[in-house]
């Protein structure tokens, strides 16, 4: 991307010149933003593929300058498995809502990760389903209201949210996982970074990564969009913490293999030589 | 000096830039309604803005551009 | 040409998959097809190819979905219980015009059934592999050698018409050796402009995709499509006729079973009576054609199938009244005998006066 | 003058009948005629019983599932008390004498004994019970040539266990000769 | 009786199931089904009953079979993706001879296809709701009312028969508002000796069970059902003929599209054309007989249909060559419009000299 | 269950005097004879309806003298809330494999065990699909060969494994997961505890219970059953330690609730009163 | 002497449309007629245009779908554009002035403009355009008698929030005297 | 005086119980075959059993009984 020097913040190039569809005042179209300038940062347009599963943020597909496509709901990770494997020296990421990655898509959202698939997820938990009107996600909150849990969320009949990134990091194959949120452009910025070093990861092999953020859905929840990060600062980032849930870099390995036979030490057959 | 573009074809008037700004110079401008049906966002005094891109890092929909 | 080999068809498939040109294989076991899938494992990593057992029959066709939406050949294989389990993802690759082979290697149903030989996904695969108006192609080899050549051809026929394409065989073709000739690799492909692979700064970028939420533009796409499909129709029907040309009887039946009713026709014959077989090879596009030429001297025909009856609807359509249809088979994975179809035969041939 | 063969090799998982139908079956691809094997599958594996039908024709060959053998090689009882009867009239049977007490002879067939468990280890040949049963099949109903018979032999011995060669060369001789 | 109330027709499905004695309702959100679940949401624990959004609409399914097999009434819900996902297991429960009750408030596909009302699920529905030799009862209801009586009696049908009962509706009746008269609580159930419901130590443990390895046993089970089957096609068949008494020309269509269609064949008898409609309620099984018994007077039929021409070919095999049977409809969404059929008609009649 | 005096062992009568399917020496029989000793132990086998998906075990409807339902494969978490749901106060159990319960059935897995379901799942962790005739199961060890896995688990394209008890551990829904072996007689006892003791929070409604055993698969792994009781021990008792991974009630709480309310202290929302 | 109606209220997504075509529909029921209600659904949610179809009828309703409508009751500029040339002849079109400011007039439909959206904040009674835009229609095409159309209202409004039925009857009133 | 019954419906020969036995006191009998085709387990020293229920524990097939 050529910055004129005169230029402090513009469109990135990656998102295309078009209306993105989602209500006013979502987080949708800031994670969208940030995606783009991470693949602009990069400079990986030409080498990208991005996965639109269902929810809000289906037509996306619209929105990103990069080859995007369409995928079933839930099945983003499996997707964006067979578009990996044909082109492994490509970049891949899915963008999922929490019904969508959590709840009908939980199976191939932990295997994908068990697998250590390079590829990035971007995952917007906005504690409900935003394109079908409102229903309780996987991440709604306790006693949280929505049009499937009329009575708020009554944890003993509905069961418990998830927490994506708590239960993902016991698995060998990810190699970063890390809970965001865009309330603040302070918080904005470090999404973005968290969403660029997700990217590099995946294209220096380290492992399968996610970024968990923590957003909004000022419609359904029947707030004003400032009314909305209130709402979710005040309730769901106590329940869903911000932080870096698994780092292997950090952690001392050069990637998930690395990582994963330290932890698998004691077990001969995984530290066979000659086999791998 | 710094200042904002809004680009009323994005903007739909939700406000977060509003609220953001730490100048407190962006206001919607309630007289105009786009082909959409909001209200978009307006600098109100372009002398005061401090080119800290606040408000274009909080809008979903990428209408604001940020100049020096 | 490649020398005779004996092979089991699922293996039989999985080694003409790879001569095809298929690189990307993504599979979730199930008897009776799972040597397919040990097959893959086995060479795919020795051909740079992809072998991945996904996590379910869903995964599976989903990545086939993304392995598509690419541009590259893959395949994905399964029978009964899974391939309801890929409904919705196969009409993903429909309405999203994307070309891929799927195996239904079928057993007995409904639920979890059985695991013996069974014809009865027929109407699944030809009517309602999901949901929406969709279609597929799908072919029924009767042979080894023909399990090598139509999943082949498949690939071809799938890239031409952006269309998945089923085999629909069953146990006993998938488990039953016989000698087979393979077809020669496969070198050169039908290019893909339409792909999502990376536009490189190239071109604009592509966008593969099943939605469209106004009406008017999904029945446009809809009706393009079957303009495609009516193209299928008029000239991708296969069938095989074996000895039809005066026969008073026809007896259609495709697969394991027409295998059967070959052995019934050939005796019936030598007792003098004038039948013959119509084996429909592409069961959608139906032979329509192929039926339509033995109506000069069919008296009636029969319909067998290893089922409670799906196919004789299609013929029953194609004939329209004009001759009686009637129907045998086995369900449940009892496969007919020989001597059962033989009987049927006599009887109809008594009743109609052949 | 070949004949068509209708074959139905029978005994307990782990006896080797499917390799011993592939051996037959691949006599038939030598010798290039139509050919066909099936086995049954399913939860066999479990301990259960295993068998296979092999057809060798001139002619195409239309159901692969033998249901009238005219050759049945058998190495267990419940596999002899549930085919035996299906043998077809002039039917050849090979029985393996030390896993089949008890024995019927319907009329009609041909029944062969042979202690073929107990000749593979008394011959050092554990585990080539099979192989000795399809050389008594072979002595009684000659369903390819003897050189060809080798030849399936060379052909289905993995390459990493031709050491097996010579041993299942002496199980066949062993067959063949009693 | 009840009074009259104004609801959307996924409102009265759900608050009918209610009365019918459905207290567990499993579902996973879809457009355009769900005021249907955010009803139970709001109901159900003022029932004691039990609504639980699944994760997804395979996870629903499986828990309407477990219910259904302790001997509940269990209901689930949902559009025709979601539909395609729970294709294994409807054919579990019909392999297990559960009761149940399945909502298909069909959209346009395949793929993800639109959101629109659609009828394109009708082969799916009918012929290959997953894989094996399976049906199950299909009702099409065409008002709210209907809605409302036909997920009554569903509940009833699948009981008596035990069978899983689907009433396919599309998103026009399951959005649209009409006054409707709710039937009356059922307080008295069939006794269900099969279920798994804990033995109590009282009698032998019972058995939910599909599988079947010995072939034969399978087969025995599939014939048994299709007597059942049987049963059904010659007692169950429902349809209502509005002016079929002398018409020449016979509309058949069903749900939402039988509703233009009478509207356009309320104009052509107006215009002098003797014409009729047979509107199939149940679809599976079809109404064979109602057709039958126009054969005298009609010189062709006309299947009116939202899919690309689904239901003509049961339309077709009834009538067997003895009339014309042509086909309009529109696809993905488009719902067609009184005058487009009142079209059709006047052409069908010109050219047949009704 | 009448106990004579001079009895030390014998047949369960929650199973049925039928001989089961299992190969000689595999574990599914060991495993299976205890769950019917825990019902017989609890005497609720009149009121307990048995689970039983596709696998190796799946034949086990005819086994056990409780209700039985056979389940598609993978969905015996969903088919047991369907039972559960309906009766509440009945004891239901699943019994599943590895490829069942942590391949296909993920999703299922851990959404019934964050809704914190009141039942008890039995996990036979094999590290292969025995029934399928011997693929590489989702727990397969890396290099570990198998039908599917012909040159030894390659990590780097199929993945790593997946520890179970790990995984679920995350989860508000859970109560109790323990992981238990029965390789000796000793392991054996305390498996048959671990099940009773998942059986008994069930029945007092402390949440969803998970035992894990590790098991074997003489037939698949081409082992004598001895010989496959060594190799589990040497290779995969290292990758998957015995041990509780969790247990509320040890850790101090009546029931998930407690324990879920207590982590989620500073969220307003989860501790709001009067809505629960 | 009640007659057919085909009318098509159409707006923004919160303007309340929906509701004010739920209002006629309930007027319909109470005077025991045949109607239906059909709204356009899908991602309107998201700050798009919102319609519904309403049919009252003496005769069983076919398609409730309106494509030619005889009343048209309409909040904004793109469903103004998007409708006004489906509208019958001899058809009523009731616009809101505030939210339209391009209004055109074909031939032969009675088009009445009305500043509902600024007549309900002069007159206290924000969110309730839609009503005045009913109480205009209600005058115009008389689909129900009044003392129905209050009783729709009382109807309509829920229990716990009966507190708004007096300003919605000024509303309906504005609408009316206008 | 504690001793085992095999069930020889129920045996398989896994030999499991012949391995658990702390007294080394259980053999798989090779004379016999049973209708499945397995040599049973049988008990070569009844006066050494004490008892302890292990081979019993181990028994896939549950064809053991222990009595005293
Ligand atoms: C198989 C299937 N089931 C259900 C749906 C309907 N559906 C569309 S989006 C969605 C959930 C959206 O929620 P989420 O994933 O959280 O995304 P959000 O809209 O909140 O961003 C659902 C259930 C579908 N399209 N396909
Ligand atoms: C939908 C579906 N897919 C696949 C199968 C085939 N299948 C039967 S059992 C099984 C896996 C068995 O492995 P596991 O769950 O580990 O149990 P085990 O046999 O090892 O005890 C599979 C894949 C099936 N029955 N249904
Ligand atoms: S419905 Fe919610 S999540 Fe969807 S676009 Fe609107 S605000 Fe965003
Ligand atoms: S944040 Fe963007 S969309 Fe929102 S008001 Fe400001 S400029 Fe407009
Ligand atoms: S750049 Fe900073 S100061 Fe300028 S308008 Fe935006 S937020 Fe305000
Ligand atoms: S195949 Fe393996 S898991 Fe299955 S019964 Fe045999 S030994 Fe047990
Ligand atoms: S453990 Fe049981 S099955 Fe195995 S040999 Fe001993 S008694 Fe027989
Ligand atoms: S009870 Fe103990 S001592 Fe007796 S046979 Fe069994 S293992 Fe041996
Ligand atoms: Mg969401
Ligand atoms: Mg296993």
């Amino acid at each position: 991307m050529a910055e004129k020097s005169n230029i402090l913040f513009e469109r990135p190039e990656a998102l295309l010149p078009v209306q993105n569809t989602y209500c006013p005042g979502c987080a949708h179209g800031i994670v969208n933003r940030l995606v783009a300038e991470a693949i602009d940062a990069l400079g990986i347009e030409g080498k990208t593929i991005g996965i639109a599963p269902v929810g809000c943020s289906v037509t996306s597909y619209n929105f990103y300058a990069c080859d995007m496509i369409q995928a079933a709901h839930g099945r983003a990770p499996a997707v964006a498995t067979g578009v990996k494997r044909v082109l492994p020296d490509h970049v891949v990421f899915s963008y999922q809502g929490d019904g969508d990655l959590a709840s009908i898509g939980m199976a191939e959202t932990v295997h994908a990760a068990t697998r250590g698939e390079k590829i990035t997820v971007i995952f917007i938990n906005n504690a409900i389903y935003g394109m079908t009107g409102g229903q309780m996600a996987p991440t709604s909150l306790p006693n949280q209201t929505t049009q499937t849990s009329p009575y708020g969320r009554d944890v003993t009949t509905a069961g418990f949210p998830i927490r994506v990134c708590e239960l993902l990091s016991t698995l060998d194959g990810v190699a970063y996982a890390e809970r965001v949120t865009v309330d603040t452009p302070k918080n904005v910025r470090k999404a973005k970074k968290a969403i660029e070093k997700a990217f590099t990861y995946q294209i220096d092999g380290v492992g399968y990564s996610i970024i968990e953020v923590v957003a909004t859905c000022p419609t359904n929840w029947g707030f004003t969009p400032q009314g909305a990060f209130h709402w979710m600062r005040d309730n769901m980032l106590p329940y869903y913490p911000l932080g870096v849930y698994k780092d292997v870099k950090a952690d001392g390995y050069k990637d998930i293999y690395e990582a994963a036979a330290a932890r698998a030490a004691e077990c001969p057959l995984v530290n066979k030589e000659g086999d791998r | 000096m710094p200042k904002i573009l809004v680009d009323e074809f994005y903007c739909k008037g939700c406000g977060l830039c509003v609220s953001v700004c730490p100048q407190g110079i962006i206001e919607l401008d309630m007289g105009k309604i786009t082909g959409k049906g909001y209200h978009p966002a307006r600098l109100t005094d372009e002398s005061k803005c401090t080119g800290c891109t606040s408000c274009a890092l909080m809008c979903p929909d990428v209408a604001i551009t940020v100049e020096r | 040409m490649s020398e005779k080999v004996l092979m089991k068809g699922n293996e039989a498939l999985a080694e003409s998959a790879i001569r095809a040109g298929c690189r990307y294989f993504f599979g979730y076991p199930i008897t009776p097809q799972t040597e397919l899938a040990a097959y893959m494992a086995k060479r795919m990593p020795k051909e740079n190819g992809v072998y991945l057992q996904a996590e379910s029959e869903v995964a599976a066709i989903n990545m086939v979905y993304g392995a598509a939406a690419t541009g590259a050949r893959t395949m994905t294989s399964s029978s009964s219980p899974g391939i309801s389990l890929k409904a919705e993802g196969i009409s993903y690759l429909v309405g999203a015009d994307l070309p891929a082979v799927i195996i239904n290697v079928q057993r007995g149903g409904p639920g979890l059934g059985g695991i013996q030989p069974s014809q009865s996904d027929y109407w699944q695969a030809t009517r309602a592999m999901g949901h929406g108006d969709s279609h597929l192609v799908v072919y029924a080899p009767s042979t080894v050698q023909e399990m090598a050549d139509y999943v082949y051809h498949a690939f071809d026929i799938a890239d031409k018409y952006r269309t998945p394409v089923m085999i629909l065989a069953d146990g006993m073709l998938g488990q039953m050796m016989e000698p087979v000739v393979l077809p020669e690799r496969k070198t050169e492909f039908i290019e893909k402009p339409w792909a999502a692979c990376g536009h490189d700064n190239k071109r604009p970028h592509n966008v593969v995709n099943s939605l469209y939420l106004m009406a008017d533009d999904l029945e446009r796409l809809n009706i393009e499509r079957f303009e495609r499909y009516a193209e299928i129709k008029a000239t991708e029907q296969r069938s095989e006729s074996f000895l039809c040309d005066d026969a008073e009887i026809v007896v259609v039946a495709f697969g394991a079973s027409a295998r059967i009713a070959r052995t019934a026709v050939k005796r019936a014959r030598e007792n003098g009576i004038k039948v013959g077989l119509i084996r429909p090879i592409s069961l959608w596009p139906f032979p329509e054609r192929a039926i339509e030429r033995t109506m000069d001297t069919a008296k009636a025909y029969l319909s067998v199938e290893m089922n409670m009856g799906q196919m004789v609807d299609d013929v029953r359509l194609v004939v329209n009244g004009r001759r009686p249809v009637e129907f045998f088979g086995h369900t449940g994975g009892v496969i007919p005998t020989p001597v059962e179809v033989y009987i049927q035969i006599e009887n109809l041939a008594e009743k109609v006066g052949a | 003058m070949p004949k068509t063969h209708n074959i139905i090799l029978a005994g307990f998982g782990g006896q080797g009948v499917l390799f011993a139908g592939k051996l037959i079956a691949t006599a038939g691809l030598i010798e290039d005629r139509e050919l066909s094997w099936l086995p049954s599958y399913g939860p066999e594996m479990r301990g259960g019983t295993a068998n296979c039908s092999v057809c060798l024709s001139d002619e195409p060959i239309g159901s692969p599932l033998v249901l009238e053998p005219d050759a049945l090689l058998v190495m267990n009882q419940p596999s002899f008390d549930k085919f035996i009867e299906t043998v077809a009239k002039g039917g050849v049977v090979i029985a393996d004498s030390t896993m089949i007490p008890k024995i019927t002879m319907p009329f009609d067939v041909s029944v062969y004994t042979i202690p073929a468990t107990q000749l593979s280890e008394e011959h050092d040949l554990k585990g080539l019970a099979n192989i000795i049963m399809l050389g008594k099949l072979f002595k009684e109903i000659d369903f390819c040539s003897a050189e060809t018979l080798d030849a399936a032999l060379v052909k289905c011995i993995p390459a990493k266990k031709q050491h097996l060669l010579e041993p299942n060369r002496k199980a066949l001789a062993l067959g063949m000769d009693y």
